[in-house]
Parts: C-alpha cells; structure tokens; sequence
C-alpha cells in the first residue's frame, strides 16, 4: 500500500495540529473537528485523497479485485491528464471484508485518519447501507458503486450518491418488456434469499405483469446454501422462462447444476449476469447455457458495434476482447460492474472542477454540483453509455443491455433505452440538509 | 414435478451429502475420540483439501482423471502432514488440555484460513471432474459422477472401519482412546499416536474435499460449513463412536435434502437447524451415546 | 442406643428397601438402615460393596431404583442433592474433591455462605473458626492446589464443618493419610461428636473400632450385620466376608 | 489496602481514564474507542458466561441481534422513540435468553457449544426469511433524527462516546459487583468443580440459568446500544463470526476478568486495524496472537498479570 506512505508524510504535523484542536474544541464537542482540519489542509495544494472502500476479501472479493484494478487505472489517466483542479489525485485503499462493521470503520479511518477529500467505490449493498450514515454524519461525501436500490429508496442522506452505475430497480424493470415479448410470459425466479434477491422478486415481479407476465414461482436460495440441484423440481413444468441471479462464491455451481438438472430440453433462460462474473463462460459445464440471456450492463465480450470508448477502456484497464485480464485469460472480469469505478472517478472530477473544490470545506459544494448534473454523454469518460444523473434522487440511470449466448460468448441481442429504466422519485435529498 | 421422481432426486442429493460428510466427520470423530481434542481447525483441513485439489489438477494439466487421482492422493496426504506438525509443535505443547486445544486451534484455523488467502487468493476455483457425464431419467438429468463420489466414500468409510476394526494401527488407536496412561505403560507410543490420528483425521476431511470439490468450487472460506456439520454430526453420532458418526451424517445429509421438498428452502434450513438442536437438547448425548457423559 | 432396624422417632436418618440397580448389576439391594440422632455411625464392607452408592442415594447424588429415604423425619427421596444439603446433610467425597485453583478460605467460605450468605463477617468467623480446626488456618490464603493430599482431605472435612450439618457423611476420609494425620483426624472427630450425627464410611478397622458407636456392614449390597464394635469384631459372617474377598 | 479498595481504585481510575481520553484523543481513535467500549460491553457479558460460570456458549451473537433488531425494528416499523426502542431491544435479549437458557442448559459440554450454536444459526436465518421487515443481509439505516437519547444526539460523536462510556461504566460496576457478591462467587464455584458446588448445596441449574440470563442481556444491551449509536442494524451482525468475536476478546483479555474483555476487545480492534495495512490476510494475525497466547499466556493479557502480580484481580 505505497499509496499510505505518502499519506504519512505531512501527516505528524497534522495529527498534532488536530489534537491540539480536539483539546480546544473537546467541550463544544469533538463534532467539529472536521472544520479545523479542513482549514489545516485546504491551504496546501497536496493531492486530492479518493478514499477506496475496497472488498479485499470477504466474498466481494473477486469484484474488490477488479474494482481496484479499474479504479487504479481511471486514477492513472485522470493525473496524466493533470489531475482534479491542477492537484493529483491519490487513491487511500481500504479493505472492509465485505463487512458492514468493517465498512463504517474504514468510512471513518478515510475522514479523520487519512484526511480523504471522499469516500468511494463500495459495491455490496449491506457494506453501502452500514457505512453511509457515518459518511453523512462526518460530513464525507461518499459515492458508491453498488447498483443497490438504497441510495434512490431515500434510505441514506445527502452525502450518499451513486452517478456511476444504474440501480437495481431500473436494471430489473428494463428488462420485463424483452423479456415478455421475446421469451415468454410465464417467469419462475431463482434468487438469493436476502434483500438484493427479494429486489428482483419484486421489482421484476410488477415488471413483469405490466407486460402481461407473470411470476408463477419464486425460489428463494438460502445463501449459506452450496448445492442447488435440489431446488430445481419446484420450477413448475409449464414455466417459459427461468429467471436467475446468483451471487457468492457458488454461482458456478447453480449454473452447472442448472444445465445438468436439464440437460438439451430446457425452457428459455434469462439471468443476470451477476451470476457469472468473474466467472470464465468456457469453465466446463457451462455448454448449456447457450442460447440462454444475459442481462449485462456492460457487454463483458466486445461486440461488433464496439465504440472507440470501450476500446480505450479495456486498453486502459488491461482488459482483452473476451473480458478477461491482458496477463491471464483465466481471470476473467466483472465487467457489468466495475466500469462504474471509472464513471463514478470522473464524475467526481467533473463536480470537483465546477464547484472549485479546494478541501474538505468545499464537500458540500461538491455534493451540490454533483447534483446539479443531469444528462451526462457517452464519451471516454463513460464508456458504458450516455446516461441522466437525477439530482434529486442521487441516481444515475443508463442503457442496460441483453446479450445472448452463441458458441461460448455473449453476443448483444438487446439495448434498452434510458427512459425504460425510470421510474418516478422516492426522495429529494436536495432538500435534506448538509 | 411430480412427487415420487422429486423425492428420488432429494434423496441423491442427500446421499451425495451424507457421503461427503460422513468422510468429513470421521476424521473429527476419531481425533475426539482418541485425543478428547475438539479440533476447531477440522473445516480448514478440509478447505485445504480442495484448495490442493485445484493446484494439484492446475499442475499436472493431463486428463482430468489423471489429476484428480493424483490429487485424491497428494491432498490427504499434505493436509495430514501439516496437521501432524500442527499437533506437534501446538497441541502437544499444551498437554491436550480441552479448553487451549480449543483456542488453538481456533488459532490455527484462522492461519490456515489466511494463509491460502495470501497464496491462492479470494476466488472460487472449478476444478474438472474426472469425467463429466450425465444421465437422464424422465424428469431429470443427474451428474453420474455425484453417484461416483457415494461409491467412493463408501470405500474409503470402509477403508476406516477395516483399518480401526481388523489392523494393528487400530488396535493402538483403540487402546489410547480407551486409557492413555495404560497405553503408555504398554510401551505405546502415545505422541506419536496422537501426532498420527490428528494427521488421519486432517487427511479424512481433505479426501472428502477432493471428492466434492469437483462440484463445488475451491474457496478459502468453504470450511465453515462443513465444520458446523460435522461438529452435528459428531455429537448427534455420540462422541468419539465411529458408527454413531456415520449414522447421523445419512441422518443429517438426507433430513437436508428431503426437508428441502416440504418447505421453502430457507424455512427448510430453520426447521433442519432447530431440529438439530432440539435432538441434542432432549439426547445431551447424541442418539447413539452412553448415558453418562 | 437404637435398637436394629426399629424406627424409633429421634432417628435422624431412615431408609426403607433402599435399592440401586445399573443395568442389570444389583449395587444396593433393599436396605433398611436407621441413624438416631447424635451418633457416629460407621458403614464398612469390602471393595464393591455398595457403600459409596448407599451414601450417594442418601445425599441424592445417585437416584434410587427403589425404596424411601426419609431425613429428619420427612421423605427426600424424590429431592435434588442441593436440597438435601440444604436440609442439614454434608458430604465429603471419596476421591479429593475441593475448588483448587481457589483459596483455602474461599473453599470454607463457600461452604458456609450457603447458610450465612446475609451477614459477611458472621461468615469470616465460621471461616475461620472451621479452619482452625482442622489445623489449616495458617494456611488460609493459599491455593488449595498447592496444598499436600493430607491437608486437602482436611480442607474438604472443614468445608463438612462450614455447613454445620445435622448429618456429616465422611467417605473414607482417612484413606491415604500419614498416622500423624489420622490421629489428628480422630481427635477431629471425637470434638465434633455430640453436636453432629456422622456416617463414616472407612477401611481403617483402627480408626472403626476405636472412634464409631455403631457399626453397619455391608455386603453385595445388603446389610449383612449391624452392632457395636464388639459385636461387629466377633461377628463370624463379617470375618468370613472379608476373609472371603480379601 | 483492602482487595475491593483495590479493585474500586483500579476500576474508577480506568472509567476516569477513558472519560479524560474522551477530550483528548484525536478523532479516529476517539471514534475507534466509543466503538471498542460497547464491543467490549458486548464481551463483558460473554464473560460473564464463559469467564466466570465455565459455558462456553458459540451463539452470543443471537443476544447481541436480538438487542439490536429488538431496538431497530420498533424504530423502523412503530415509530418507537430511542429510550422506548432500547428498552425493547434489552427485554428482547432477556426474553431470548431466557428459554434459550431454559432449554440450552440440559446440556453441558460440547453439546452446550453445538445447541447455542445451532439457536443462534436459526436467528440468523430468521432474519433472512423475515426479510420484508429486516432486509435481510442489507439491513437498514437507524436515521439520524431517531438516534436521540434524552435529548442527547449520539450521532454527534462526542455525546456518542460518552453514551458508550457511561453503558461502559453502568456494565463495569454490575459485574463487578456481581462478581464479587456471594452469587458471583459460587457461579466461580461451579466453574471450577460443579460437582462439588452441587453437594454444598448450591441449586446449579437456577445459577446457570441466572448467568446465562444476565450474560445475554448484557449482550443484546450491546447490541441494541450499538445499532442506535452507529446507526445500522444488519443481519451480519447474527453470524456465526460475530458468536466467535466476543470469546476471541475475552481469551485475549483475559476470561474470568472484569477488565479483560475491555483490554482484549482493545487490542484485537488495533490488530486488525493495523494489520489490514499491511496484508489483506490480516486475520493471519489474530491467529498467531492466539496460538501464541495459549502456548504463553494461557490466561490472556489480564489474566497473565492477575496471576503473576495482582492475586486481587476480580
């Protein structure tokens, strides 16, 4: 972790600068330390702190990886390009064990012990959810890249965003209409029995029956469960369509016992591609699934309509045309993900620079030109797609695409519109105060 | 599906389990039951197992086959070395008192844990089984190998009871575990015997590892489970009897997959869970126990 | 002096067809057994006999197969050790039995707050008291780990003595100590006798015939005679029953 | 010196101690030690099972849940106000421990270890499958207008760490006490021999069930205190992990110690702290520490030094 040792540089002066404060400001209370600190830095030009909640290990971890990789990199090229207002901009990576006690541990080591101008990069809902109100209550803006439906719910406070990545409820509801069209109308879902699974069960479920779907079986997957097969003969006979979504470490295993439980006559199937990232489409066992669906936010293969943008980003990241790492075709990406780590660095950038941002005094100004987006275009900055960030509700919403497996990749079948992932407001958090 | 066929497909799902898990606590019944060492480490043998299993196949790249023989050998045997040092330089030191033997191994249990972190990373690996066939019945397909990994295990349990039952080895082991100041003033090395049982114990939950890793994934965090299960499975069985053991797995490995026809998956996992606790409760000493613990 | 078998009410202790049976083995069989009030009773036979699961049924640590146990007049058959105790018995075990990695006097303290837990100094003098007469309150402070065997079977009598028992049941208490000690021991017992009744369960014919009042034998689980010390010594039955198993 | 002098000036000093570090340690450890103390409180009442009655108890995390959903769940859903919501929290820990208590206790041993297990195994699937109202594993957010006790906003993290330090204090004092009333001292009796504390005639089951009572209690205060003060209630915190958590403290610290679980609660906190700098496999370093300590320090860092140089120690 070279990028700590620069932390520690100018840190000793700090760390008595600030317990000095702490004495002084101890009865009004240790709330306003941040103020002091903030002044104690803004008037140095030293490199702008992203703090990077990373799941290092914990089962995120294979997204940690890939999240750190794409974050690195996004880093890389925006300090080529000379940096966010003139300063660099460093990268403080902290592993929070995919723990939600972990996470609010490591929000609060980026606030008060590393100086971080920012919090970012966390992906796994419950981490997000557990961390963000130490985020809003040390004032530290925090940008998650989790694709949960928290931030827009108005579960958490003004200093949470996610401009990076479409949440889960758009994800879900884009993709009924294909899905009722073009594989059929009678859906069984296979989920993961906690929230993010009961978010596809319910978002998908009224999606579905706007299109004159319906769900006619829900199978809900206890996730210390390992082994599959014997849930399969709940999906009904006369089921067109199963609907899938695992995530952990088992995902593999769901998806050969799928393919051994049917074997050639099987219904159509539609999944999200959350249960095999990072998983290589060639492990054996897998044959099955082609012609099977994919909803994918990022097409992991590069397809034929490839844009110049995504080029530049797999170059940038070391990915190859297949979503796998440059060095080791084994090691496959999460593509449909960690895009969002590099949408989300510029995006910052992009609000740093309008709002002047100096140091941690200017957060607020930050959070408010952030929210102060709104239509943001396809460019190399967001290779993934335009989007339209909503102020209001801290959500970004994109294109999602549908792609089909033929021979062993996933060629695209589908792009959704944006518009097929809106839905109406659940919050204004404009109007919550800093 | 219909009701008969579901039922047949639980069952082989159960069986495969039972198998596996038989094997896995086997090898903690006899290191309790010899050593009265509650080896808390036991899941991380098995994870090691796996883990092995993956580097072993990565690394002679022939036929699937080939490597898995070779793993179904190297991996039992480095998990039992490495338990035998563990006994060695930890255990032995600290007099086999049950309570430090605990949190020992519970030490142990984490650097194991870490150590394959560092080395072999936070992923879940596949590893290929030795062949991949499948047959079809009229409702359902089925991997032909998880009957394979049934067979297998019961060799290998057979293989336990004929070296406990019929050889020499057994008879030392039976002696300790029977009176350790006797067996020692029988001349019995009873060190090296512990060193010996810890390591079997460490290569029986490998083996099981190398038999399941080819459906499940090799990951540094898969030991958890079969730990707690075995740990069930062992105390249900009535501590330190083998048969008792072998027993409550069947019981444990099939109650999980033919509950799982009943109910919704989750509720199943509850009711098979208190059910476990309500046996023990009611049985301190497990079904097949002596009286007096 | 009770006469044999009779039910007389000062009896402080009563069984009637007392029976223990572990599958199978017949470990006490039908005993009808009377202890009056004040006496020091001592209950002898050979290895195996069943005076330690006799005695365990007394004080509930063993449950009855069958028969009555009644203890100052009232059943307790169907009662919890504990509450035993707390009716007034105290029992000192066979095999050393004492809260080792505690105090000499936290071991006594224990034994006594259990009546006195109220008042803390009225506690410290029973203490104390107890202690010194088994000889071991200099020694108050120390483990009882560190102690020798000998001193830790007195430990154990002076937890007996903490209770301030109606009943003390002594399970061979001079077993594996030094003459010096079990002099000691029969002066211990002879200061208590008179206030407490005491069933002593004992090997060492000396320390029987020199300190019991009253002496019962017991064989494969039956009572094979009852008498004074006299009696018992010219009793043919008893000769041949231990001559008979050694 | 008296003993409980002693231990009155040691235990007085140490809460006067925490209080002064309160307006002196710079922010990131301030945060850290409001955090550790309810940890700590968390393990004080492990200890009171494990340390001082001997039940080595695997599903102390069901308590610690049970506070916490206890507390969450009638802010989230009935509006409860946060005094209303913690007594919830406190009572459904006592509830729960109790028949857990009731039943668990027919079994001694290895048995004890698996059943707790296994009831803290059904919390926390119960969670799961009750997800509408739990979330599940995401859990929710205790929003910050209803984290206000007494009028006092603990999500202002001076008045957080003094709310910590006085659940600290409150807890400290009972225990102690505990521990040093004759109670206290036969639950050490039937640590150390139940056999023997039985045929003085002490009634065994009732002190179990009492330990086990006031240890999940404490716990699921714990619990309930550190949703409310961080804000979150999650399903993370019913795992098998965090049952784990707590005996790894008090080992550390020093089980059978009042001070202990604070000390080894403290010290894993850094550990892991510190260590997660250096290596993403920082758990490695939890498992040295406790294979070193049984082969050095069988007793945890307090208990090392009750045994070497203060014999007082409660």
């Amino acid at each position: 972790m070279s990028n700590k040792k620069i932390v520690s540089v100018s840190d000793s002066r700090r760390k008595a600068l600030k317990t000095l404060a702490a004495g002084a400001g101890a009865f009004a209370g240790m709330s306003t330390l941040p103020g002091l600190v903030g002044y104690a830095q803004s008037a140095s030009s030293e490199p702008i702190r992203i703090g990077f909640q990373v799941h290092r290990t914990g089962i995120g971890a294979a997204y940690g990886r890939w999240y750190n990789r794409t974050t690195q990199a996004a880093a890389k090229m925006i300090n080529a390009a000379g940096g966010i207002n003139g300063r660099p901009v460093e990268i403080v990576a902290e592993d929070d064990g995919t723990d939600p006690k972990r996470g609010a541990e490591v929000v609060e080591k980026f606030a008060t012990q590393h100086k971080c101008d920012i919090a970012f990069g966390t992906l796994f809902s419950h981490v997000v959810i557990g961390s963000a109100p130490r985020a809003g209550e040390l004032k530290l803006p925090y940008f998650v890249v989790s694709e949960g439906h928290h931030v827009a719910s108005g579960m958490l406070n003004r200093y949470t965003l996610q401009p990076g990545i479409t949440d889960v409820k758009s994800q879900v509801q884009a993709m009924a209409p294909y899905v009722a069209s073009n594989l059929g109308k009678k859906v069984t879902m296979i989920y993961p029995d906690f929230a993010f699974g009961h978010d596809h069960r319910d978002y998908f479920s009224a999606a579905i029956e706007k299109q004159g779907g319906k769900v006619i079986q829900k199978i809900a997957i206890p996730p210390t469960e390992s082994s599959f097969t014997k849930y399969f003969p709940k999906i009904p006979r006369d089921t067109d369509v199963i609907y899938h979504v695992m995530v952990g470490p088992a995902v593999l295993t769901f998806v050969k016992e799928l393919g051994e439980f049917y074997g050639p006559n099987k219904p159509q199937i539609f999944g999200f591609i959350d249960s095999l990232e990072a998983v290589d489409m060639a492990s054996p066992g897998l044959e099955f699934l082609d012609g099977t669906y994919f909803w994918e936010a990022n097409p992991r293969y590069a397809q034929a309509n490839q844009t110049s943008h995504d080029k530049a980003f797999r170059a940038a990241v070391g990915v190859d045309d297949n979503g796998a790492s440059v060095s080791d075709s084994k090691d496959v990406s999460t593509y449909s993900h960690m895009f969002g780590c590099w949408e989300t660095l510029y995006t910052v950038k992009a609000g740093m620079e309008a709002a002047g941002y100096q140091g941690p005094k200017d957060r607020a100004k930050l959070i408010e030109a952030v929210e102060a987006m709104s239509h943001i275009p396809l460019s190399d900055e967001h290779p993934q797609g335009a989007k339209i960030f909503n102020g209001k509700t801290h959500q970004v919403f994109g294109h999602q695409y549908i792609t089909k497996v033929t021979n062993g990749k996933l060629v695209l079948a589908h792009t959704t519109s944006i518009e097929d992932t809106l839905y109406p407001d659940e919050v204004d958090y404009t109007k919550k105060s800093f | 599906m219909d009701f008969g066929p579901y039922l047949l497909l639980a069952s082989l799902e159960g069986a495969v389990q039972s198998a596996v898990l038989a094997l896995t606590a086997v090898g903690l019944s006899l290191v309790f039951g010899t050593m009265r060492v509650v080896n808390v480490a036991h899941g991380e043998f098995f994870m090691l197992g796996a883990v092995l299993a993956w580097w072993v196949t990565t690394f002679v790249g022939l036929h699937p086959a080939v490597g898995f023989i070779v793993a179904l050998v190297v991996a039992p045997l480095a998990a039992g070395v490495i338990a035998a040092a563990a006994d060695l330089t930890v255990l032995k030191r600290l007099k086999y008192d049950p309570e430090s033997t605990i949190v020992a191994t519970i030490g142990i249990l984490y650097i194991i844990q870490q150590v394959v972190l560092m080395t072999y990373g936070p992923d879940a690996r596949p590893v290929q089984a030795p062949f991949s066939h499948r047959f079809y019945t009229p409702w359902f397909g089925y991997s032909s190998y998880k009957l394979f990994v049934i067979g297998i295990a019961i060799l290998l349990l057979l293989g336990v009871w004929v070296l406990m039952a019929k050889t020499r080895i057994g008879l030392i082991l039976r002696a300790t575990q029977l009176d350790r100041e006797m067996a020692q003033a029988f001349g019995i090395p009873v060190e090296r015997v512990y060193a010996l049982v810890f390591g079997l114990g460490a290569a029986l939950a490998a083996m099981a590892a190398v038999l399941i890793v080819p459906i499940q994934q090799a990951h540094y965090l898969m030991g958890g489970d079969p730990l707690l299960l075995s740990f069930i499975v062992v105390i249900i069985g009535g501590l330190g009897s083998l048969m008792g053991t072998v027993v409550a797995a069947v019981l444990i490995g099939m109650s999980d997959g033919i509950i799982s026809v009943f109910f919704t998956p989750t509720l199943a996992k509850i009711l098979a869970t208190l059910l476990v606790a309500f046996v023990l409760i009611f049985r301190p000493n497990g079904l097949f126990g002596k009286r007096s613990s | 002096m009770a006469a044999l078998g009779s039910t007389a009410p000062n009896n402080l202790l009563t069984t009637q067809g007392l029976s223990r049976n572990f599958g199978g083995l017949q470990a006490v069989s039908n005993v009808n057994f009377d202890l009056p009030e004040g006496q020091i009773r001592a209950l002898i036979g050979p290895n195996g006999a069943g005076k330690t699961t006799f005695v365990g049924m007394l004080c509930g640590r063993i449950s009855a197969s069958a028969g009555r146990v009644a203890f100052l007049g009232e059943d307790v058959t169907m009662l919890p050790a504990h509450k035993r105790i707390s009716r007034g018995m105290a029992y000192t075990f066979q095999i050393t039995s004492i809260f080792g990695r505690l105090s000499l006097r936290e071991n006594v303290a224990l034994a006594v707050r259990r009546r006195l837990a109220g008042n803390p100094d009225q506690v410290q003098g029973e203490v104390e008291n107890a202690l010194s007469r088994v000889g071991l309150l200099d020694r108050a402070d120390q483990t009882a780990d560190d102690l020798s065997y000998g001193h830790q079977r007195l430990l154990e009598i002076a937890m007996g003595l903490g209770q301030k028992p109606r009943l003390l049941i002594l399970d061979e208490p001079t077993q594996g100590l030094a003459d010096s000690e079990i002099a000691d021991f029969k002066n211990l017992i002879r200061s208590m006798a008179g206030q407490t009744t005491i069933l002593l369960i004992e090997h060492n014919m000396d320390v029987v015939m020199e300190m019991a009042d009253f002496i019962t034998v017991l064989n494969f689980g039956e009572i094979l005679a009852e008498g004074s010390p006299e009696q018992i010594h010219a009793n043919a039955d008893v000769q041949a029953a231990y001559l008979g198993t050694g | 010196m008296s003993d409980i002098r002693k231990s009155l000036v040691l235990h007085g000093g140490l809460i006067a101690l925490l209080l002064l570090l309160g307006f002196v340690l710079p922010a990131y450890h301030h945060g850290n030690l409001a955090r550790v103390m309810v940890l700590a409180v968390y393990a004080m009442g492990y200890n009171v099972l494990f340390g001082y009655t001997g039940l080595l108890s695997l599903g102390h995390a069901m308590f610690f849940a049970a506070g916490m959903y206890g507390m969450g769940l009638t802010i989230q859903h009935l509006g409860f106000s946060a005094e209303a919501a913690l007594l919830t929290g406190v009572v459904a820990a006592f509830v729960l421990s109790t028949v857990v208590g009731l039943l668990a206790l027919r079994t001694t041993g290895v048995a004890f270890m698996i059943v707790t297990l296994m009831f803290a195994q059904t919390g926390y699937l119960v969670v799961l499958y009750f997800g509408e109202w739990t979330r599940g594993d995401e859990g929710f957010v205790i929003q910050k207008a209803s984290r206000v006790i007494a009028g006092i906003d603990v999500s202002d993290p001076g008045n957080r760490y003094l709310a910590a330090l006085a659940l600290f204090a409150i807890c400290l004092w009972i225990i102690l006490k505990l521990v040093q009333a004759p109670f206290g001292k036969v639950l050490i009796a039937i640590r150390e021999n139940e056999d023997r504390a039985r045929m003085l005639g002490y009634d065994i089951f009732r002190h179990k069930l009492i330990a086990v009572i006031v240890s999940g209690t404490i716990s699921g205060t714990a619990g309930a205190f550190y949703g409310l003060l961080f804000g979150y209630t999650g399903a993370s915190f019913a795992t098998v992990q965090y049952s784990i958590f707590p005996l790894l403290w008090v080992l550390l610290g020093g089980a059978g110690t009042v001070t202990g679980p604070l000390v080894g609660a403290l010290f894993m906190f850094y550990l892991i702290d510190i260590t997660s700098g250096l290596t993403s496999a920082y758990m490695l370093f939890a498992g040295i520490a406790l294979v070193l300590l049984t082969l050095f320090a069988r007793q945890g860092l307090v208990g090392e030094i009750r045994r070497r140089f203060a014999p007082w120690l409660p």
